[in-house]
């Protein structure tokens, strides 16, 4: 019964979608079942919104509550889970600062904590480029040296002293990059890993709906 | 097994059942075009032929026939890492990418994560599995509680091993950030979906000296990947992984039909050239829109 | 232990100071790199330069708030060297977040300093959803796409906007975009009514358009902060992209460099191993 | 300015270097700001969700007065289950709702990565090698196809790298090389401008207010 129902539930989800594609949706009820179940599938996990505020909630109370190292940490967060998602439960109708509309408090801590602290986070990117760049280009071997010379050209021939420089070795050099490496090799590959790790997950695929592989209910 | 076939087997009658009804009603109607999407019987053939190489290797593989697979060095690190953590007491760190239940690359994660799971609990070295998502949450937990249980180690599972973190991206990254450098984990694991985050993660768990092991799908975060992780497993190689950690025979079969499937892949794609390049393979060509 | 092997070993937040400083030197003191104008910038700067008199241009705000340290410059650069002709403006865009606000803004902003008044000599249409519906539709009628200006102005209100009925009456449409509706700018807009179609996108979508321009689709690209410096250099007026080129180029530079310095650390280093051994 | 503005300007200049003070080490005022990121982004999704997907997605079209959608009551079921795991006796059932989930995900990318992706990736890689555009052409058409093939076989994993598998796997690990060096020179310029953006923030919006 644990494993069963599951993995007939599993199957049949599958199934029907995996067919629904071949039908036209104005002309059969299998052919609407795709859009709709996608809708089911986000509202399923609509629902875990609360398991997650639980588990949050139930990790750092726990850190407070037992004075763990740092626990005033974990205050902290709990506290501004709160801030955030009550006025936002609440109507809008009850007060302005309710809702999520434009003067909520929802809306605020959003614009001016939250979106900051995005921006910045994708700042520091710059920063740890530079420093992997640093380590991980190394000559240590044939494949490593290739990676290196095509990563250094590549950034010559982007900023303005660069391509100038390019320019100078031969008038078309820029544009061969562009061409034989941008859109060549570099093309190649992504099409090859694409066409790979699609394999690999229409076959995962497969092993789920027919049951094969089914770790995440209760058999290895 | 056979028990398994006959649980199959209904649901396709009823499912077969169903489809009867409801392509009826409509060729009754008649019309200029049919309810089944002729111009998708390409796909359909595609998809066919796969699944029957797929199945057929693993029917091959229960019947014990030996399978091989070369070896992929970026899975056999994931035990030797593992067994790193234990000789150091310090944590493993596995993140299951970023994405929600409905990316197949966050369930391959899962079904890497269940493996890892059983690894540590085996050596009884801590796990920390933080998520994004609350669906992964619940998957995460699942997959670690049954691996706790199967090894004989319940005593040793919690399920905050796998805890929801943050719900956005960036907040997600700083928090494990954090994270990596406070409890400094001796194996960070990252299998899944990943984006921007991919180098932000990678470069502080480098900062932080773990051994670091990388998988995602995503072309585009493989370069960043290499460029901080001790080994990266690209592309189809995260599908794979999960087969290959359970060394079970039953899993290698998909394996070996996808390896079917691109030989046959590749030698469609050359007769396509040759045909194309004197010119007659407008037809060829053709058979392989996608509509 | 020498310098070196001190390279080969260094603490990466050596490396986060080198980038803070090569970023933060140029807005204080402006290291004016010298910036090379691509044939790709001159030909959009030439088609701009070279439409006569009080013609008619068409400016797209196709950009999300994430990208304006690339996209924004080009707005700029547009809006300078348009009002400067005395070539009269219509703005649209295709993206809900910030679109609107933003072509407001920064047009109005421009139109100040050269003297140019809402209605007569620039007007902004505003957001419609569904760009694909939006692009065909101003074919045959803006009218019909947008009864009213973004501020719910009726058009017949507007003196500008009695002389541009549809593409026809527009010279060339000038679009910064920082996502794939510049597609169908060029499959729909230029190839359906040929209006020459001019574009500004960031860094990462450029190479992808050469293409358009060999095959004459496209009429002048801007790539990145960079495209809108070699246009500020070209209007001879600087701004914000020159100031970012520099930390951009010493950025590049610093990286290269880097690379370079621990190379020859690693091969050092290995030498002396090989020697002790 | 306003006395809000001085205050959200100071606040967006303290978050901007808390966060950046991390590249120096993990410091008390990075992590003070880290957890309540945590705490905001966890509560921003339970807004989120509350309102895009069970009010709008569920609520409403179920109970709106015409047409209503009433079989959507089958998801919240499913969704209900969920709620079970907070039961660790009956947390099984929730197995039932995560199996929906995930044979719906096996059972649209089963088809959508043939369908969409291996096809069509496949059939433009069908090249002319003989090209009526020239010579330039032809080259590109074949790179293009090795590139391809060879990437290919590096991931076929049923024989050992070695003989003609090996010397082709070999060719395609350094057609990848050149791929992610490309990408990576590539990426540098708009990170840089992202960090930029942020520099310009703080120099000419924050400092230039003093």
């Amino acid at each position: 019964m644990r494993t069963t129902v599951p993995v007939v539930i599993a199957f049949l989800s599958g199934l029907v979608l995996a067919v629904s594609i071949f039908f036209r949706p104005d002309k059969t009820i299998i052919g609407q079942i795709e859009p709709e179940i996608l809708v089911w599938v986000t509202i399923v996990g609509g629902f875990t919104l609360f398991l997650g505020a639980v588990s949050i909630t139930r990790v750092n109370f726990n850190t407070v509550r037992r004075r763990k190292k740092g626990w005033g940490y974990s205050l902290l967060t709990l506290i501004s889970v709160f801030v955030m998602a009550l006025p936002s439960l609440l109507p809008s109708s009850w007060s302005p600062l309710f809702g999520d509309a434009e003067g909520s408090i929802y809306d605020w801590l959003f614009q001016y904590l939250d979106k900051p602290m995005m921006a910045t986070m994708f700042g520091i990117l710059a920063f740890y480029i530079a420093s992997a760049a640093y380590r991980a280009f190394r000559a240590r071997s044939a494949e490593a040296t290739i990676l290196l010379l095509t990563a250094t050209l590549v950034m010559l021939w982007r900023v303005p002293m660069g391509e100038a420089f390019l320019r100078s070795i031969h008038v078309a050099l820029p544009e061969l990059i562009n061409t034989y490496v941008m859109n060549g090799v570099n093309m190649a590959v992504q099409r090859g890993i694409i066409i790979g790790a699609a394999l690999g997950a229409a076959s995962m695929s497969l092993r789920i709906i027919l049951g094969i592989e089914r770790t995440y209910m209760g058999k290895g | 097994m056979l028990k398994n076939f006959k649980i199959i087997l209904i649901p396709i009658t009823v499912f077969f059942l169903f489809l009867f009804l409801t392509v009826e009603p409509v060729l009754a109607q008649g019309g200029e075009e049919s309810a089944f999407r002729l111009e998708r019987i390409n796909a359909l053939v595609f998809v066919l032929v796969f699944s029957a190489a797929v199945l057929l290797y693993t029917r091959w593989a229960k019947q014990g026939k030996t399978l091989f697979v070369r070896k992929i060095p970026g899975i056999d690190a994931v035990e030797e890492a593992v067994g790193r953590a234990t000789e150091m007491g310090k944590p493993v760190l596995f993140i299951p990418g970023l994405q929600e239940l409905d990316d197949i690359e966050t369930i391959a994660a899962i079904s890497i994560l269940g493996r890892v799971a059983k690894i540590t609990a085996q050596y009884e070295t801590p796990l920390l599995v933080p998520v994004r998502y609350p669906l992964v949450l619940a998957a995460g937990q699942e997959v670690v509680e049954q691996a706790y249980t199967e090894m004989g180690k319940r005593d040793f599972y919690n399920r905050d091993i796998v805890r929801y973190v943050a719900g956005e991206q960036m907040a997600f990254t700083s928090t494990v950030n954090g994270m990596m450098m406070r409890e400094r984990p001796a194996a960070n694991i990252f299998m899944g979906a990943f984006f921007a985050e991919a180098l932000l993660l990678a470069e502080t768990g480098n900062a932080a000296g773990s051994i670091q092991i990388a998988g995602t799908a995503r072309p585009e975060q493989l370069p960043f990947f290499i460029a901080a992780c001790d080994y990266t497993l690209m592309g189809e190689e995260l599908y794979a992984a999960s087969s290959y950690l359970s060394k079970e025979p039953l899993m290698l079969g998909g394996l070996k039909g996808q390896d079917f499937i691109k030989v046959i892949i590749i030698i469609l794609i050359l007769i396509g050239v040759i045909l194309v390049s004197f010119d007659v393979g407008d037809w060829y060509y053709k058979l392989f829109k996608m509509a | 232990m020498n310098f070196w092997n001190k390279i080969d070993t260094l603490d990466r937040r050596w490396i986060y100071l080198l980038v803070a400083i090569s970023v933060i030197v140029p807005f204080i003191l402006p290291v004016k790199l010298p910036v090379y104008v691509t044939p790709e910038t001159q030909q959009l700067y030439d088609a701009v330069e070279n439409l006569p008199d009080s013609s008619i241009v068409m400016l797209t705000f196709d950009y999300y708030p994430s990208t304006i340290a690339e996209t924004e410059p080009m707005s700029r650069v547009a809006l300078h060297h348009l009002f400067r002709k005395n070539i009269r403006i219509v703005t649209v865009t295709t993206v809900p977040l910030g679109g609107p606000s933003m072509a407001e803004q920064v047009t109005r902003e421009m139109a100040e300093q050269y003297g140019k008044v809402y209605g007569v000599d620039f007007v902004n249409l505003g957001y419609k959803a569904n760009y694909v519906a939006v692009l065909k539709g101003m074919g045959s009628s803006i009218e019909a796409i947008y009864p009213t200006d973004n501020l719910s102005t009726p058009l017949s209100e507007l003196p500008l906007m009695n002389e541009v009925k549809n593409y026809d009456d527009i010279d060339f449409i000038f679009v910064v975009a920082d996502n794939g509706i510049v597609d169908y700018w060029i499959s729909i807009v230029n190839a359906l009514y040929g209006t020459p179609v001019g574009c500004g996108v960031t860094a990462v979508m450029a190479p992808k358009f050469y293409a358009f321009i060999s095959a004459g689709q496209m009429t002048g690209l801007l790539g990145g902060m960079k495209g809108a410096a070699e246009y500020e250099l070209l209007l001879g007026q600087p701004a914000r992209a020159t100031t970012g080129m520099d930390a951009q180029s010493l950025m590049h530079l610093l990286i290269i460099g880097l690379v370079l310095m621990g190379n020859i650390g690693y091969f050092v280093g290995r030498r002396q191993k090989g020697k002790k051994a | 300015m306003s006395g809000m503005e001085i205050f959200v300007l100071w606040l967006e200049a303290f978050i901007t270097l808390a966060i950046f003070s991390f590249l120096y080490k993990d410091n008390s005022v990075y992590h003070l700001v880290e957890s309540v990121f945590a705490g905001l982004s966890a509560g921003y999704y339970v807004g989120l969700y509350w309102k895009s997907i069970i009010l709008q997605q569920l609520w409403e079209p179920m109970t709106r007065a015409d047409n209503p959608k009433w079989w959507l009551f089958i998801p919240g079921i499913f969704g209900l289950m969920m709620f079970t795991r907070l039961w660790p006796k009956y947390s099984w059932i929730s197995r039932i709702a995560l199996a929906f989930v995930m044979g719906s995900t096996a059972g649209i990318f089963l088809i959508t990565q043939l369908h969409g992706l291996v096809l069509p990736q496949m059939q433009k890689t069908m090249l002319s090698l003989i090209n009526s555009d020239g010579l330039e052409a032809s080259f590109l058409a074949v790179i293009v196809v090795i590139g391809v093939i060879s990437t290919l076989i590096y991931f076929y994993f049923s024989k050992e790298h070695k003989g003609f598998v090996g010397v082709t796997a070999k060719l395609g690990i350094w057609f990848i090389m050149i791929s992610f060096g490309a990408h990576f020179g590539y990426t540098v310029m708009g990170r840089v401008s992202l960090l930029i953006g942020r520099v310009q923030f703080l120099i000419e919006d924050w400092i230039g207010s003093f």
